[in-house]
């Protein structure tokens, strides 16, 4: 790997640095954490630096769109659910399977797995997002949302719709 | 860029507006007042017998192939047939609901709204040709599913059931989106013609499988192909009985049209992938699928594992589809031709399974003990049913197996040939478990010597009506289906 | 910026999201490790969409955001059954039907 | 009225049965009169359909198909509706004509537990369909389905109405034969595609098109091929070592399903390999006719012992099956005219005797409630009207010359002197000489059966019971058979007439024979 | 007349209907269907005898030889398209040939040896298979109507004998049809013109000899006897089959003359009819119980007597006999009869004499002593058809059928009278019960050990003669030894059996003073008498002295000249042997002689001291006993004899026996183990097998989804990190 010459990037470099360690950070302390809470405190700083990634790369508003729905609405979710199953708020020794260990097998492997592919695939590849010419605005994606996504636009309507009315017959006490 | 609005062929929309239609109007129906819960389901089966007529006369006017957004929704004779078989499936299944659901403490117009939902998904799913496209359809298809499996609250049974299917099914999304955003990132394409057309994806590369793979292994969980599975008996078992003759047709119909538009136009260059894939879960399928129904003891579990078998023997043909032209007609009409047959025999299996439990409430094999001596209209047509399944001639499912057998041996490869054993060997182990159920029900006394007959609703009598006649003329006459067969060819896209 | 930094990252997202929904037992940190892998695969389509320059990618992103939003609505209805019909979102002791 | 005939008979010997059967759902479950009636009506029709055929055949022309009717079926795999007779099939389907009606006269007051004559016959109608579907049909996915059609009758029959340990039986049988078949499905497939017509190049499933299509295969293909159909049939038939569903299908059976079975199903079998695989692949039927004599041998000695080791009778006639087909394998084995004859001779005389065993022994078990022979014993004495027709059975079984069974027997092993050229002679020649020596243990058996339930003193157990002897339904049913046995017995030519045109077509291709 | 010999298939016919008959209404008739059977059996002795003269006649008056031939195979080609049209055409022409020529040969009789005497043949195809056809027809010479002649002779007066011993019996009414049964199918035997009718009547013979063994099969030991008799002759019929097998194959016909033309003129391979000739020699064995396969046939007593009469000792067990002279040419060629001095025939035969006569000494039961008896006799045929002396076997079948039937129509009398067949226990004395029982069984005897000038010498004289290779036969000097031998035997077994039957004071069941013997009815003592009075006069059938209408008569007409039949030598009558068999006989007799005056003497005694009657009895019967038993028996054969039954009993009998024993127990092992075990136990092991994996992977389906996930990313992981690094 081998750091661009211009500044800029240098920068874009090391910012990206930081938020992937943070991610990574967050991303391992969510799965290990004893406490449900700081769990969903810990997603906060993963989804927020995924979100970081997306501006990175010019995908503004994918960006903006990840802060609002799931920080904005997805956390508060969890935390709802954490409440209403009355989790422990504190520390619960008893948040893990005992067969925890079974996805270490799977996990390590499959890391391997992908690290190599991608690896043997883009190796130096690079992403031009600071060139004008390539930045995707608000307006494009609109556009294509409503053109060749029409169809996938309405048919996420629905599902909502449907994920909605099916989540509150479920979730609604009787 | 000036926005250029797209072109919109709304006969072509009409099946999926007619069923959009449907469901608003149960919806308004079920908000306007509680005495017309009773409507609720009629409404909903209109609605879909509605929705065929767009799609009857899609199929007979002039223009084969209609393509939008540039190939990514394509209605073709192929998304013909398959919305056909998923709105008719969807009829039947409101049948068998109808009695089960008003009876069943159950919140009847969500359920009619989930089912239509994702009867939605289904239909446009048959006509996706884009990753965006097949990624939502998918998902509107399964997430009302999800909740349907659930749908008997107060059941503990229900609640895992739904619970392992939607956490199963999250995990294959997952899988499928890792696997559809690599071959995004090698193509960059999302439509599936497009796709099969970037130079990018003709070779092969460790991140080309990696996504194949990825992208097939999620629709194997649509689909129970083992080893994506371990949910299928468990949620069949749990879920309300109608809800799991839906999804172990329509849902995994579903699969299998995906899995069909994806390899055979998206990966159509890497069929060095997924045709041994598919071999390999194929011979898994049916193999474990059968070794494992031979021990079931509750009828909805061995059906679920009978129907991971029959999955094994529907992904054969996809095993040696990628050959020739030929041989791909060949596949695609031979899974066509399984999926309808299928439908009808396992649905009708499913309906005697509610008709019998309305008495017995159990789903015990051997509660069918003896059935014969007190119902014996429903024995006969059950045991069409399981040796339909079991494909004993001159029942439907013969000539489903039959080409599949042809479509195996067409290409002439030995790997097709071993396929064939294999399916051939499966297919005897799979009489084994078949014959118990008409073992228990021809051969065992009744089991607590009750022998009231059983009182079998009209929905659910027409449900079975469809089913058997079904079974029965395309066994005698399978001419008509394999006519149909040989229509739904896939267009690549334009 | 290298498109294997991101790549990178998500996988590792990704592997990290795998563990978290195997080894967690408790339903909302499953569902939250789901939304570790989705995440993930987010990353996937942003970069690569703006490797070839085309906003699919985006758009695709947006899409999955959407769904997830609506799984996590979904799962965590489901989690709420289970606890008010079991008082325990311990998933793996849902193991009733099995063999 | 001819041409009718032509057009018609062989389609209405067909379809007859299920109509008979759809009337018979409509007709209520306790009218039991009505449900006889129907089905030995429905039978008879049949019968005098087939007869109708048998008279306007042609028979200085047995070796061409006649009464053809070829429509089209289902169009997308090139299967069609193509049904005849010839010299082959014509004596097999008489049979079978016969046999459906006698055993439905038979029942007329046996009905074996739980009753229910309804469901019984109508599952004997379809299985008929079924037996006559095989015989007719010249196109392979044609004769694949009514090669199946007749397992569920089968299977219910023998799982509903049969014995102790009917179900183990019943699934057995079912197994075994669809093991085979999914193997011949596959033969027949990869035949459809590795052939083709010399001239066209189309593919096809038509039966007397195959010899011409076929010639072109590579020669291991075609072994792999034949292997298939080989194990299709020679379970059906059953061979050694596919067997062991034989005795048990047939211990369990009720009477009259047994009576099917032996009669006519087995028959499927060594049918099905005069006239599918030999004839279409000569070249491989040459490789393997060794081995199927070796095993047909085989199957004679170690049904033999199969027989001396039983101590029920119904399992003993069942091995003596196993015996019997051996001979009948063999004759095909020489792939000779003269074998093939001889096999045909001992199908039917074979499905006449074993037919009548059955009866007999059925008859035995509905009088003494056990077929085991060490109770059994002075049965001459008891009942001695049914006494002498075992003797008389058996004494046809076990080949007496004058009596059908000879015919089947002994030409076999004369056409295993003298095999079709290209075929080992000398092996031949030590299997018509383990054959012949096969004849000596039939008649240990069949004697030792006889002496230990016909002769002798009635056992203490039965003192005082009254055995009533053969009754008014036993008689019609059986003097048929009995009659059958002489004549075929004393003037062979009434079947060797009728095959000899079609085995020699079916055996172009070996000219030496 | 000559007509006749076209039309002999009457005889069959009329006896096959005669058994329909009997069987379907003999019940209902006055005399439960003997009448219908004596009926047609007379009626068959008649055409018999008619076509006896035909034959006569025919050979005295020879038609034309291509005539005669053309006719054969113009009946034969044409036989296939036209059976009636067949069967007329050689009608018309044998008329002609007879009519014709006539009064040209009528004077010269004495060159017939070069003049051939074709048999009269129809031929009409009875199915065709594969483009062979199986005719049937009639192959009548001189052969086949003087069986005819013996067939219907006995049968009828067995008929009649019958209805006296069998009267009463519950199944007297199957009794008489299975006679008829057997009647007409030992008639179609002899007169088979194809080898599959020939088979075709020697199984049914067969049949009916099982079913007449076992016609009381009520008790075990009859049933048990009859399925020895039927199972022992099946293993010779193996033989049969394969032998006539090979020769249809090596002649390309079953035609019986055509086979025998075809081994005589060399056209067969002499290897082809050495194996065939083997085979056939087994059905010989097993049919004309021949040294080993023979112990069926003393177990076969258990049937009627009358039975044992027609069907063990006179017709069915000759059929072997028959075979070999039918089938001589094939024979003759096949063991270089006329070249060789030792030929497996010849010493099977000559075995089978000796061992047969030993047997006859330690039997208690006087219809096993006739019995083994019937084995020896049978032997002499067998050797003498060994040696080359056709005409002396088919002579000595022809004298032993009147003897030996006598001699059991004779002991069936007396165990009428005494209701028991044991000599020891309880016969004795029954002389003076039954006089005319005793005078016929004593001339039968007496013809049987031959004594000139009886039946039995002239037809064992001859027998001798040719084994000594007179008349330029090939010698058996071996064989003439061992015959020599035999014929001492057999007289002395038979006096024996006089002794212990006839003489002495009755014992058992004859001394029981309630039912004291008598002598039995006009139905049976006149076939008795008819029987010894041809014991008599049978041997001058072929006397060997005097002019040329009178010498050697039955050669003249029997032994066949004709292209079907090789040439063969005659024995000329030779003195020494004539000298040596008759002394040999003379011993024992002239033993039973002595014996006979001194139980006269001790009778006198017995009437002037009326003190010491008892006593002496007592003392001369234990005397003579031991004059008896010491001398003859014990003396220097008793222990042959009674290794020889010994190791017949344990070791022949044993096998057979053992040979059923064993079969049953490999049976039931094969079946147990083999059966049951390997091959059912592979099916339903592989089926317990998918049960077992079926029951392991339900391990997998633990019910906990998050295993379920691992599984599901697992899968796929591994499956892509196969197809990443494989492919």
């Amino acid at each position: 790997m081998i750091l661009a010459a211009e500044e800029a990037l240098v920068a874009q470099n090391i910012f990206f640095g930081l938020i992937a360690a943070g991610t990574i950070f967050g991303a391992l302390r969510v799965v290990t954490t004893k406490n449900v809470v700081h769990a969903a405190l810990w997603l906060v700083l993963v989804l927020a630096g995924v979100g970081a990634n997306f501006l990175l790369v010019g995908a503004e508003f994918t960006g903006v769109t990840q802060v609002l729905v799931y920080i904005g609405a997805i956390v508060v979710l969890f935390l709802f659910g954490t409440m209403l199953t009355r989790s422990p708020i504190g520390r619960d020794e008893d948040v893990d399977n005992p067969a925890w260990y079974l996805g270490l097998i799977v996990a390590v492997p499959l890391l391997a797995l992908l690290s190599y592919a991608v690896w043997d695939q883009w190796g130096d590849d690079h992403i031009d997002s600071l060139t004008p010419a390539a930045a995707q605005t608000t307006a494009d994606v609109s556009d294509s949302i409503f053109s060749t996504y029409l169809v996938a636009f309405e048919a996420i309507g629905f599902l909502l719709t449907a994920a909605l009315i099916g989540a509150i017959v479920l979730a609604r006490k009787e | 860029m000036p926005f250029v609005a797209p072109y919109l062929d709304y006969h072509a929309f009409a099946p999926e507006l007619v069923l959009i239609a449907t469901f608003v109007a149960v919806l308004v129906a079920d908000l306007i007042g509680e005495r017309n819960k009773p409507l609720l389901g009629t409404i909903a089966g209109l609605g879909l017998l509605g929705s065929m007529v767009p799609v009857l006369t899609l199929a007979v006017a002039d223009e084969p192939v209609r393509a939008m957004f540039g190939g990514g929704y394509v209605v073709d004779n192929f998304a013909l047939t398959l919305k056909a078989l998923f709105i008719i499936g969807g009829y039947v299944v409101i049948l068998l609901s109808t009695n089960y659901i008003a009876e069943g403490d159950f919140w009847e117009g969500e359920y009619y709204l989930m089912l239509l939902a994702s009867i939605l998904g289904m239909t446009m799913m048959a006509s996706s040709r884009d990753l965006v496209l097949i990624f939502v359809a998918l998902e509107l298809l399964s997430i009302p599913a999800y909740m349907l499996a659930t749908w008997r609250k107060r059941d503990p049974k229900s609640n895992e059931a739904g619970l392992k299917y939607y956490l199963m099914g999250v995990f294959a999304t997952a899988i499928m989106l890792y696997g559809m955003s690599l071959i995004f990132g090698v193509t960059g394409q999302t439509g599936l013609a497009a796709i099969a057309a970037s130079p990018a994806i003709a070779g092969t590369a460790p991140v080309i499988t990696l996504g194949v793979v990825f992208v097939i292994a999620g629709f194997g969980f649509k689909v129970s192909a083992v080893p994506f599975h371990t949910w299928a008996p468990d949620t069949y078992e749990g879920a309300p009985t109608p809800v799991t003759a839906f999804l172990s047709v329509a849902s995994k119909a579903g699969g299998f049209v995906a899995l069909t538009s994806l390899c055979l136009v998206g990966f159509a260059t890497q069929e060095e992938v997924w045709q041994p894939l598919f071999w390999v879960l194929a011979a898994l399928s049916m193999t474990v699928g059968n070794l494992l129904a031979l021990r079931q003891t509750n009828i909805v579990r061995m059906l679920a594992y009978s129907s991971v078998a029959q999955g094994g023997y529907m992904l054969a043909p996809l095993a040696v589809a990628g050959h020739s032209i030929d041989g791909r007609r060949e596949s695609i009409g031979a899974l066509v031709v399984y999926l309808l047959v299928y439908g009808a025999m396992n649905l009708g299996a499913f309906a005697i399974v509610i008709a019998v439990a309305r008495k017995t409430r159990s789903g015990e094999i051997s509660s069918y003990g003896g059935l014969f001596q007190y119902a014996p209209g429903l024995t006969v047509v059950m045991t069409v049913f399981v040796f339909a399944l079991a494909g004993i001639p001159p029942l439907g499912g013969w000539f489903a197996k039959f080409v599949i057998f042809k479509a195996l041996v067409n290409p002439g490869t030995s790997a097709g040939y071993a396929l064939a054993i294999v399916v051939g060997v499966n297919s005897v182990i799979a009489l084994f478990y078949y014959a118990r159920i008409a073992q228990q029900m021809w051969m065992q006394p009744v089991p607590d010597e009750d022998r009231t007959p059983i009182r079998v609703p009209p929905s659910l009598v027409g449900a079975l009506g469809i089913c058997c006649l079904v079974t029965l003329v395309l066994g005698v006459l399978p001419g008509l289906v394999g006519e149909i067969g040989d229509l739904a060819e896939l267009a690549s896209g334009r | 910026m290298l498109l294997n930094q991101f790549l990178l990252l998500a996988a590792v997202l990704f592997s990290i999201g795998v563990y978290g929904v195997l080894a967690r037992r408790n339903g909302v940190l499953v569902l939250m490790s789901i939304e570790l892998i989705l995440n993930a695969v987010n990353i996937n389509l942003v970069a690569f969409g703006a490797y070839h320059g085309t906003v699919s990618g985006q758009v695709f992103a947006l899409f999955v955001i959407a769904v997830a939003a609506a799984e996590v609505g979904v799962g965590l209805a489901i989690v709420l059954l289970l606890y008010r019909n079991r008082q325990s979102i311990a998933v793996d002791e849902v193991s009733s039907m099995k063999g | 009225m001819e041409a009718f005939i032509d057009d018609w008979g062989l389609t209405a010997a067909l379809f007859l049965p299920l109509v008979g059967a759809v009337i018979m759902m409509f007709v209520r479950k306790e009218d039991e009169a009505a449900h006889k009636q129907i089905a030995l009506l429905t039978s008879v029709a049949v019968l005098a359909a087939l007869v109708a055929v048998a008279a306007v055949f042609n028979y200085n022309d047995a070796g061409r198909l006649q009464s053809v009717i070829d429509k089209e079926w289902i169009p997308v795999i090139d299967s069609r509706y193509h049904i005849g007779v010839d010299g082959i099939s014509l004596p097999l389907l008489l049979l079978t004509g016969l046999i459906v009606p006698l055993v439905i006269i038979y029942s007329w007051n046996h009905f074996p537990e739980p009753r229910n004559p309804k469901a019984f016959l109508i599952l004997i109608l379809i299985l008929q369909t079924g037996m006559v579907g095989t015989f007719v049909a010249q196109d392979l996915i044609l004769f694949f389905v009514f090669f199946e059609v007749v397992l569920l009758p089968m299977y219910f029959m023998i799982g509903v109405w049969g014995g102790e340990n009917r179900m183990y039986a019943a699934i057995k049988f079912f197994l075994f034969t669809a093991f085979g078949s999914a193997f011949m499905l596959v033969a027949f497939l990869a035949l459809y595609f590795l052939s083709s017509d010399p001239v066209t190049g189309a593919h096809t499933f038509q039966i007397p098109d195959l010899p011409d299509a076929a010639t072109g295969l590579a020669s291991g293909t075609a072994w792999l091929i034949f292997g298939g159909m080989f194990l299709g049939f020679g379970i059906k038939v059953p061979m050694f070592p596919f067997h062991t569903w034989l005795p048990d299908a047939h211990t369990q059976a009720p009477t009259q399903g047994s009576v099917i079975l032996a009669a006519v199903m087995l028959k499927l079998g060594t049918y099905g390999f005069m006239r599918i695989p030999i004839p279409i692949l000569p070249d491989a039927a040459r490789d393997w006719a060794p081995i199927i004599a070796v095993l047909a041998v085989i199957g004679i000695i170690y049904g033999a012992l199969g027989c001396l080791a039983q101590t029920d009778m119904k399992r003993l006639i069942a091995f003596s099956s196993v015996a019997h087909m051996g001979y009948t394998m063999l004759g095909i084995s020489t792939l000779t005219s003269f074998g093939f004859n001889a096999a045909l001779m001992g199908m039917v005389a074979h499905g006449l005797i074993t037919g009548m065993l059955f009866f007999v022994a059925g008859s035995i078990k509905e009088r003494f409630h056990t077929l085991e022979i060490k109770r059994l014993g002075g049965l001459l004495l008891q009942a001695p009207r049914l006494g002498w027709i075992l003797a008389f059975c058996s004494m046809a079984s076990l080949g007496l010359p004058g009596l059908a069974g000879f015919w089947g027997e002994f030409p076999a092993i004369l056409a295993a002197y003298q095999p079709a050229e290209g075929l080992p002679v000398e092996l031949f020649r030590v299997c018509m000489v383990v054959a012949a020596i096969g004849t000596v243990f039939a008649a240990g058996y069949l004697l030792w059966l006889l002496q230990r339930t016909a002769f002798g003193t009635p056992k203490e157990e039965w003192e005082g019971h009254h055995f009533h002897d053969v009754e008014t339904p036993e008689w019609l049913a059986w003097t048929p058979l009995i009659i059958g046995i002489v004549a075929l017995g004393i003037y062979p030519n009434f079947v060797f007439d009728i095959t000899d045109g079609g085995v020699q077509s079916v055996l172009t291709a070996f000219s030496g024979g | 007349m000559s007509s006749l010999l076209q039309h002999v298939w009457i005889l069959p016919a009329l006896m096959g209907l005669s058994f329909l008959t009997i069987l379907f209404f003999g019940k209902k008739l006055p005399y439960k269907g003997a009448e219908i059977g004596i009926f047609s059996v007379g009626v068959c002795l008649l055409l018999a005898l008619g076509s006896g003269v035909a034959w006569i006649d025919r050979s005295n008056n020879p038609p034309e030889e291509h005539g005669a031939t053309a006719t054969a195979e113009h009946a034969g080609e044409e036989g296939a398209a036209e059976e009636e049209h067949a069967e007329e055409e050689g009608a018309a022409t044998d008329e002609e040939g007879a009519a014709g020529e006539e009064g040209e040969h009528a004077a010269e009789e004495g060159g017939e040896e070069e003049h051939a005497v074709p048999p009269v043949l129809t031929e009409k195809t009875w199915f065709s298979s594969g483009g062979v056809d199986f005719t049937v027809g009639t192959f009548v010479d001189g052969l086949s109507v003087m069986m005819l002649i013996v067939v219907s002779i006995i049968s009828l007066l067995v008929h009649i004998y019958s209805t006296d011993y069998v009267g009463g019996d519950r199944r007297y009414t199957h009794y008489f049809a299975f006679l008829s049964l057997f009647t007409a199918s030992m008639l179609m035997l002899v007169m088979s013109r194809s080898t599959v009718q020939f088979i075709t009547a020697w199984e049914l013979v067969g049949l009916c000899s099982f079913a007449l063994i076992g016609h009381w099969w009520e008790e075990k030991p009859n049933s048990d006897a009859a399925l020895k008799a039927f199972l022992t002759n099946r293993v010779g019929d193996v033989g049969l089959l394969v032998g006539m097998i090979i020769l249809f194959f090596a002649a390309g016909s079953f035609d019986i003359p055509a086979i025998n033309e075809a081994a005589a003129t060399g056209e067969i391979r002499h290897f082809l009819l050495l194996v065939a000739s083997c085979c056939l020699l087994a059905a010989v064995m097993s049919k004309s119980g021949q040294f080993v396969l023979h112990t069926w046939l003393p177990d076969a007593m258990a049937g009627p007597t009358p039975v044992s009469a027609l069907i063990h000792a006179a017709t069915m067990v000759v059929a072997g006999i028959f075979m070999v002279a039918r089938f001589y040419g094939v024979f003759w060629e096949g063991f270089s009869i006329g070249t060789a001095h030792v030929n497996p025939l010849a010493v099977v035969g000559a075995v089978t004499l000796l061992f047969g006569g030993l047997l006859a000494f330690v039997q208690s039961d006087i219809k096993k002593v006739l019995a083994y008896s019937t084995v020896s006799q049978l032997g002499y045929m067998a050797m003498a058809l060994g040696v080359g002396a056709w005409t002396a076997a088919v002579f000595h079948l022809f004298t032993h059928a009147f003897f030996k039937a006598g001699l059991f129509l004779g002991s069936g009398s007396v165990a009428h009278s005494v209701h028991s067949f044991d000599m020891k226990q309880d016969m004795g004395g029954m002389k003076r019960f039954m006089p005319k029982t005793f005078a016929t069984f004593v001339v039968c005897s007496v013809a049987l050990a031959g004594v000139p000038p009886l039946a039995g010498f002239w037809s064992k004289d001859e027998i001798l003669a040719g084994a000594s290779g007179s008349g330029g036969l090939s010698g058996y000097p071996v064989m003439l030894w061992m015959g020599i031998v035999g014929g001492g035997l057999t007289a002395a077994y038979m006096t024996r059996c006089i002794y212990l039957t006839f003489f002495g004071e009755p014992r058992g069941k004859a001394a029981d003073p309630h039912h004291a013997p008598h002598e039995s009815g006009p139905r049976i003592v006149v076939p008795l008498y008819i029987l010894a009075g041809l014991a008599i006069v049978a041997g001058f059938a072929n006397f060997p002295f005097g002019p040329e209408s009178i010498k050697l008569r039955f050669e003249h007409y029997v032994e066949p000249v004709a292209g079907y039949f090789p040439e063969i030598s005659h024995p000329t009558f030779t003195l020494w042997i004539a000298v040596a068999s008759t002394g040999l006989a003379l011993v024992p007799i002239g033993l039973a002689y002595l014996y006979y005056w001194q139980g006269r003497f001790h009778g006198l005694t017995e009437r002037v001291g009326l003190a010491r009657a008892g006593h002496t009895l007592l003392v001369n019967k234990y005397y003579l006993d031991h004059l008896y038993t010491g001398v003859i028996a014990n003396g220097t054969k008793g222990p042959v004899a009674r290794a020889t039954y010994w190791f017949n009993q344990n070791v022949l009998d044993g096998i057979v026996n053992g040979t059923a024993t064993v079969a049953v127990a490999v049976a039931n092992w094969t079946y147990r183990y083999i059966d049951q075990g390997v091959v059912d136990g592979t099916i339903n092991g592989s089926g317990a097998a998918s049960n077992g994996i079926g029951q392991a992977l339900r391990q997998f389906q633990t019910g906990r989804v998050q295993q379920y996930g691992a599984l599901l990313f697992g899968g796929a992981v591994v499956l892509a990190g196969i197809f990443v690094f494989a492919i």
